[in-house]
């Protein structure tokens, strides 16, 4: 006898576990790492955090105080979030979305 | 070959590097007679992106995740095999509840491997059903991932000196639930590996690595420990695995059967470890900070999912390693990989290209020499 | 009319004789060809007309049968000096066999006096019509195939003369042996086709071709001294050699013995198992040859005779053995012929199956396997005659016969491999004719004792998914083309091949079309003779009273379909892209894909033999031991 | 011919023939789906297929390819057409046979390696179902007496009280000819295996449409045989040829794919066996 | 036309290819096949045969070896179809962007029309990804229809 026949016939009478995504809302797990946000009032343009970026995504303009975030580059590692020293940067847990162009996220005070 | 085939028309074919049933670009040119393998040639090199350049080129401590990202499914121990080099390298020492968490964690990861291997090789076989049934619980293991590291497969909590997240009571409790429910699902799977009728017909007596050559080509891992080599780098006790209690697991049959039952049998192992170790972990600090820079050589040997990974690092005091050399366990699994092939049929290349459990992005790295150095 | 009858007679017989005697001593290339187109014209022509005649017998005369007296002791003679020669015991033993015996038949007994010694009814009539259209057909297609062949061997001095001789020789032989109605004269030119066959096979004068011309002259010399063993329980039991008293004679277990030996003969002459070796053997000869051997002569002779003595022993175990050979000969070569490598020998084990197959159908002895039968032979003759002569162009051209150089050979012969195809399909594909005789023939088996049917269902069951199996790999593996949009390549060929392949072509074509009328118009006043009619065949429909073939419906579906398709798939069009390799191709190169180091390699593809799962030389053994073991059950049966 | 009112219900059973093959596919997509915990795609999803497929761009193989992707249907129809007309069982195998072989010669013409390879496999499921297939036709009108479906459907006692052994060995050929697991070795619907598509590789756009089509037609057809196993109640019939249906997909999820040499060998050792020993059964129980 | 435009976009057959990424995407892709997210609520099956398939996902930087083997797949896909760039490596190359051997993102190659940043992405964002390639999709078909 097949072993899966009973796990088969089981969940052909049981609910699928399918979350019906777009159309219901994913449960989502605290503490996701997602998209980056600054808060440029704290921020000193220390540009630590473009230094401790693996990929290179975040450029900061001390001159012109602005910070470019290139979303389409980001790992989301949360490295920067850590390394902050003024906790300018902050961590969403909603991650971003995807699009039809690349586009870069521009910070400014 | 037998006498009656010689002479004939031969097919040859590549498999890959695009291929529905390798999820990475790796080519196996085949040369079969009618559907019997005769001649297998490799070609690799699809995903080489120069690891090794650019972490010589890279500042050591941002290495991490770019070590991480070697390969996505042991990413963690990737991780964990870089920090415990830059470790050596700068004399730093692990905490013990660190430790511990690398531990728990690297046996999560090779749950989650081994899952999708089981789940990836069922549905080689086409078995899809129970592909979908495996990858169903696998979401289990994914979801701790997420609450542990915050995504479902890059945990990215080694640093140097120790992990950067911690565990509380309520994420351990959580851990010991789902490691129930899962295990209360994952029976019935591991019952059918080991029991039905069908897939033992599937997967017996192909591929066969005899002992003697699995040790003569140096194979690693679940493969050297389907041909009944007990070779496992976690019995050298790294990290936390000398304080716990576990013995390496094989099998004798030197087929893809054996290959299987290993990794059904070592997802039971993960989580028994899993359980031991976050049992006995001791309260204490996560990180040991130290700004000195890598001086020396060091090598380090952890064992992933797919077996024994090499680090091999050199640094010369400065911010930059001078060398960093990285042999992943596919890469030594591939001269087996070509003699269990030849003799078998066509039908059997599936499960016999994943019983090494191939992860080419682990392997794509040639050793580049700068020349000004040299 | 009798007068008119003789006169046809006379002319199928004694034409090829005087012509192919003409061709051996005159000189030159074009009064050869002119006489043997002449030769196959009239040929065609006089079986044509014998259809209108209805049955009727004759007597040539004295002198005649002392002629035949004289020739066949010179025959016996020249065996016995050619198993000498050849230092083959078989052929000096079974010689002499024939020798003592025919002379103590004629000398001491007087046995050979027969009333009517030949004898023309509508079975003879509808054999010499396949013997004479496909056979003239080939024989006008050697003339081509010779002259290219003789230049590839680069001979100096032409033998055409000798090969048309006996090629001409063999047909007239043929048509007088399905004239005969003495078992004498029937085992007189029943030798002559022996030596014709003997000779056309060592033609080439090659080892290989002596050594196996031996084989198949050894072989059918026991078909010979099976016949001397009926005329003598003939002479014993009935008092007489004619075919027509020993056929109507009460039937006696040593009658049944008679029989017995007849059927011995006849699966000699057409290969079954055991005697199938020599079949195979003669692929050595030049492709004519085989082509005669295998679609219209030569083999059709042990067919011709199963159907013969069939009506007489409905009903009896005999009959049911020799159904049982023809179903395990069926079967077992259609499983061989799928690991064949070599193009005419794949065409033999087919032959040999079909045959297996026909008499097979003869041996269940009813009206309607009796029907399915001559449909089989009559549609076999036609389509292996095509896919002979086919085969032998296409060995011409690319210097092979081994059918794994026979990949995409649409690209390269459009022309010969189209016909190849159609022969192909005509050999087991609806709506063709070969495929309606297989259907009748399943709708007999049907109808017969289930106790005794069953064994022979399953063995129809494999044998036809083989026969599929194989003849399908073949016919797909020809047209397997590269992507790249070619050119239509012009294939120019000779005269007579174009003739002769296309005229076989279209009658295949035609004929399977019109399968009805022919059922209606010569298969059913045959079978009539002997049988009550079970085929009702209206103008579109084939209905055996178990099932109905819609002939015409099928043939208007098929063609209007191919016309769709031409017209959907011009409108649709399409881009040509290179195959799939893993995305790997190489660029302009559409069957190239970077390997190893950027090499290129090339992908190609196999034939279909599954050489390690079908093991000829064990299969083999098997089928000469099986064929062996139920001709003696066959001799044990009349003692039940 | 005259339009009587049976004609024109075989014309519609005819005409609705693929439709009914393309929701049977939805069906099984479904339900596959639920075996494995998923809800699966709606039910008219083949139809989508196709007429994507038929809408996209037309690359072909070579200049055979189309045309033997459309015999492929077009003989499929015939033979389906042989059932809706009940007409002659035995015909409408040889018919099914001569579509595989235009399917094969379509997939054999590209001379890529894949699909090469699956044409191979393609002529291995020929031969490992149509003996048995042939067997089980035979069994029926040993019983019944004919080959004509209409003759078969005038039998008053139900087959599957007398040929209980041949139905299930139907389930063996369903499974072989909706190329399903343990017997998909020629290429399957969706999963994944050693030869891409196996047989379908070089199909693409509108070439592949009809070979859909084809096989959507070719599985009603087989039902339909089915349905003869209770042909008296065409209700009960039809509820039979869909309990194998459903069998057979249920044995898709419980089996890995196995070798064509345990598929020949299953279908052999099953169908000769089972189809025999219901024979001989019945040849003792004095029915035949 | 309408039913035609409608099967487009209610059945998009998805090949995959790895372009050199670290697996995290690939494995992504597969889990978004599986029960808990289940694509082929929307006719994705992933086919595997690029003469088949009408969307393209891509994981991980083009490199040097292996664009010509992305190229050759787009190029053996039928019109109409997409490419969609999944994962950060795959949009520009990501942590790997000052490899030696990268070139960047597979908009180098290939044209891209849908970009999905993340590293690894998130299933949930494989979907969302396949909606607005649809999306796409639907207006190009409408606008072909306008001329």
């Amino acid at each position: 006898m097949p072993k899966l026949l009973g796990t088969i016939i089981r969940n052909l009478f049981s609910k699928p576990a399918t979350v019906n995504y777009p159309f219901e809302a994913s449960p989502l797990v605290e503490g996701t790492r997602g998209s980056i946000s600054f808060n440029m009032d704290r921020c000193d343009q220390c540009q630590d955090c473009e230094r401790v970026c693996p990929s290179a995504a975040i450029k900061v303009y001390p001159d012109d105080k602005k910070i470019e975030w290139d979303q389409f580059k980001c790992i989301y590692c949360h490295l920067c979030v850590e390394t902050c020293m003024h906790k300018a940067i902050t961590a969403l847990d909603h991650v971003q979305s995807p699009d039809y162009k690349k586009s870069v996220t521009v910070f400014e005070s | 070959m037998s006498k009656q085939t010689k002479g004939n028309k031969l097919t040859v074919f590549p498999y890959g590097p695009q291929h529905p049933v390798l999820p990475e670009p790796i080519q196996l040119k085949f040369v079969v007679d009618e559907e019997k393998i005769v001649d297998v040639l490799p070609n690799i090199g699809y995903v080489h992106r120069g690891i090794e350049r650019a972490i010589e080129l890279n500042d050591y401590r941002r290495n991490i995740y770019i070590c991480e990202r070697i390969c996505g499914i042991c990413n963690f121990m990737h991780g964990m095999a870089y920090t415990e080099t830059i470790e050596k390298l700068t004399d730093t020492v692990v905490p013990v509840r660190a430790s511990y968490l690398r531990t728990i964690w690297a046996e999560l990861a090779r749950l989650q491997s081994h899952m999708l291997w089981l789940g990836l090789f069922a549905e080689s076989i086409g078995f899809e059903s129970l592909f979908m049934q495996i990858w169903k619980i696998r979401e289990i293991v994914l979801d701790l991932n997420e609450r542990t590291g915050g995504h479902r497969i890059h945990l990215s909590t080694n640093r140097i000196g120790g992990v950067g997240k911690d565990m509380d009571a309520n994420l351990i409790s959580t851990y010991f639930k789902q490691l129930d429910k899962l295990q209360k699902n994952y029976d019935p799977i591991a019952n059918l590996f080991h029991k039905d009728a069908a897939f033992k017909e599937k997967t017996q007596n192909i591929g066969i690595l005899p002992k003697k050559i699995a040790n003569h080509l140096g194979a690693v891992g679940p493969v050297i420990r389907g041909s009944g080599i007990p070779q496992d780098m976690r019995t050298t006790g790294y990290e936390a695995y000398g304080e716990l209690d576990f013995k390496p697991i094989t099998y004798d049959s030197e087929d893809v059967y054996a290959r299987a039952l290993v990794r059904v049998d070592e997802t039971y192992q993960s989580m028994e470890i899993m359980r031991q170790a976050l049992k006995q972990m001791p309260d204490g600090p996560i990180l040991n900070k130290n700004e000195k820079f890598p001086e020396g050589t060091a090598i380090v040997r952890v064992e992933q999912p797919r077996g024994e990974c090499f680090y091999y690092g050199i640094g010369n005091g400065t911010i930059h390693l001078e060398r960093c050399k990285i042999r992943t366990p596919t890469m030594p699994n591939i001269p087996p990989l070509l003699h269990m092939l030849v003799g078998y049929e066509v039908a059997d290349i599936n499960p016999i290209v994943h019983s090494i459990d191939p992860c080419i992005s682990c392997t794509e790295r040639i050793t580049y020499v700068n020349k000004e150095d040299a | 009319m009798a007068i008119y009858g003789q006169t046809l007679v006379a002319l199928t017989v004694g034409l090829p004789v005087v012509s192919g005697l003409a061709s051996l001593v005159l000189p030159g290339k074009t009064i050869r060809s002119v006489l043997v187109s002449v030769t196959a014209l009239v040929l065609i022509g006089s079986s044509v007309s014998l259809l209108g005649i209805s049955e009727f017998t004759y007597n040539p005369g004295h002198i005649y049968e002392t002629a035949v007296l004289v020739l066949d002791f010179a025959l016996l003679f020249y065996f016995l000096y050619v198993g000498m020669k050849s230092k083959s015991l078989p052929v000096i033993g079974l010689s002499l066999l024939q020798l003592v015996p025919v002379a103590y038949f004629e000398f001491v007994l007087h046995g050979v006096k027969v009333e009517n010694i030949l004898l023309v009814d509508r079975l003879s009539v509808f054999l010499v019509l396949i013997v004479n259209v496909v056979g003239s057909v080939v024989v006008v297609y050697a003339l081509s195939y010779m002259e290219e062949h003789e230049h590839h061997l680069q001979l100096k001095e032409s033998r055409q003369g000798r090969f048309f001789f006996f090629m001409l020789l063999l047909l007239g032989a043929m048509n007088g042996m399905v004239y005969s109605n003495s078992l004498y004269w029937l085992y007189f030119f029943w030798e002559i086709t022996s030596l014709c066959c003997y000779e056309l096979i060592r033609h080439d004068g090659t080892a290989e071709a002596n050594t196996n011309a031996v084989t198949a002259l050894w072989m059918a010399l026991i078909g010979g001294v099976a016949f001397i063993g009926t005329m003598f329980v003939g002479y014993y039991t009935v008092g007489s050699i004619a075919l027509t008293k020993i056929m109507t004679a009460q039937l006696t277990p040593i009658l049944l013995v008679g029989f017995a030996f007849l059927a011995l003969a006849a699966f000699s002459k057409s290969a079954q198992f055991p005697f199938h070796s020599w079949l195979l053997g003669a692929m050595v000869a030049p492709t004519p040859v085989s082509a005669l051997l295998h679609s219209s002569t030569m083999v059709n002779a042990g067919i011709y005779l199963i159907l013969r003595i069939a009506p007489a022993l409905k009903g009896t175990y005999l009959s049911l053995v020799i159904a049982a050979v023809g179903a395990v000969t069926f079967t077992l070569t259609a499983i061989l012929a799928i690991r064949q490598k070599v193009s005419k020998r794949v065409l033999a084990f087919s032959t040999i199956g079909n045959l297996g197959l026909i008499i097979m159908c003869a041996g269940i002895n009813t009206s309607l396997s009796y029907t399915a039968a001559v449909i089989l032979l009559f549609f076999h003759s036609i389509s292996k005659g095509l896919l002979f002569m086919g085969a032998g162009v296409v060995e011409n051209r690319i210097n092979s016969r081994n059918i794994e150089d026979w990949e995409g050979l649409i690209g390269k012969l459009p022309f010969t491999t189209t016909v190849m195809l159609v022969g192909m399909a005509t050999m087991f594909l609806p709506p063709f004719g070969m495929l309606l005789g297989k259907w009748v023939a399943v709708d007999a088996i049907i109808s017969t004792p289930l106790a005794f049917a069953l064994p022979i269902i399953i063995l129809i069951c494999i044998g036809s998914a083989a026969t599929t199996f194989f003849w399908g790999k073949w016919l797909g593996y020809l047209t397997v083309t590269p992507m790249t949009a070619q050119k239509q390549v012009k294939e120019t060929l000779p005269t007579p091949y174009r003739f002769a392949m296309m005229g076989l072509l279209a009658v295949s074509i035609v004929f399977s079309a019109g399968a009805p009328y022919i059922i209606n118009n010569f298969v059913n006043p045959l079978i009539g003779e002997a049988y009550k009619l079970s085929v009702t065949s209206t103008l579109m429909e084939v209905n055996t009273g178990i099932g109905s073939f819609l002939v015409g419906p099928f043939w208007i579906a098929t063609v209007a379909m191919v016309l769709l398709g031409v017209m959907i798939t011009k409108k649709k069009g399409g881009v040509i892209v290179p195959a799939y390799l893993g995305g790997e191709n190489v660029p302009e190169k559409p069957l190239m894909f970077f390997t190893t180091a950027d090499g290129e390699a090339e992908a190609s593809v196999s034939t279909v033999m599954l050489q390690s799962e079908i093991d000829e030389a064990s299969l083999n053994k098997f089928a000469v031991i099986i064929g062996v073991l139920l001709i003696i059950v066959m001799f044990l049966v009349e003692v039940i | 011919m005259a339009l009587n009112t049976s004609t024109i219900i075989s014309i519609v059973f005819l005409a609705a023939m693929p439709f009914l093959g393309g929701i049977l596919m939805g069906v099984d997509r479904r339900l596959t789906a639920r075996m494995q915990n998923r809800m699966g795609p709606p039910l008219i999803q083949p139809f989508y297929d196709v007429l994507k497929l038929w809408a996209k761009e037309p690359y072909i193989a070579n200049n055979i390819q189309p045309l033997m992707a459309f015999m492929y249907l077009g003989f499929a129809m015939l033979a389906a057409s042989f059932v809706a007309f009940q007409l002659d069982l035995l015909l409408m195998l040889f018919t099914t046979a001569l579509a595989d072989i235009c399917l094969i010669v379509a997939a054999f013409s590209a001379k890529s390696p894949y699909s090469y390879i699956g044409g191979r496999r393609e002529f291995l499921v020929m031969l490992s179902y149509e003996p048995v297939l042939l067997l089980v036709e035979i069994a029926i009108s040993l019983v019944t007496g004919t080959f004509i479906i209409k003759g078969i459907r005038a039998y008053e006692t139900p087959l599957l009280l007398l040929l209980p052994a041949a139905y299930v060995v139907m389930q063996v050929v369903l499974v072989v000819e909706m190329k399903k697991s343990p017997f998909d070795v020629s290429g399957s619907a969706h999963a994944h295996q050693e030869l891409v598509r196996g047989v379908y590789t070089e199909f693409s756009g509108y070439t592949m449409a009809l070979v859909e089509v084809g096989h959507w037609v070719k599985v009603v057809t087989m039902l339909a045989i089915v349905g003869l196993f209770w042909a008296p109640n065409p209700f009960i019939g039809t509820a039979l040829a869909l309990a194998l249906f459903v069998g057979a997909i249920l044995i898709d999820n419980v089996y890995p794919r196995l070798s064509w040499q345990r598929m020949l060998k299953t279908t052999w050792t099953i169908g000769f066996g089972l189809v025999i020993v219901n024979l001989l059964a019945l040849s003792f129980g004095g029915v035949i | 036309m309408g039913l035609i435009q409608k099967s487009q976009l209610k059945s998009p057959w998805v090949l995959h290819f790895d372009c050199g990424s670290c697996n995290g995407c690939d494995i992504e892709i597969l889990a978004a096949l599986t029960p808990k997210f289940d694509l082929e609520r929307f006719g994705i099956v992933n086919i595997g045969d690029p003469k088949q398939a009408d969307v393209l996902l891509v994981t991980g930087p083009a490199n040097k070896r292996n664009h010509r083997v992305l190229k050759n797949l787009y190029n053996q896909m039928p019109q109409p179809k997409l490419v969609i760039a999944v994962g950060t490596c795959a949009c520009t190359g990501g942590v790997f962007h000052n490899c030696p051997n990268v070139l960047g993102g597979v908009d180098n190659v290939v044209p891209v029309d849908v970009y999905v940043p993340g590293c690894a992405v998130r299933p949930e964002q494989i979907i969302d990804a396949v909606v607005l390639a649809l999306n796409k999709l639907a207006g190009l078909a409408q606008s072909e229809e306008e001329e």
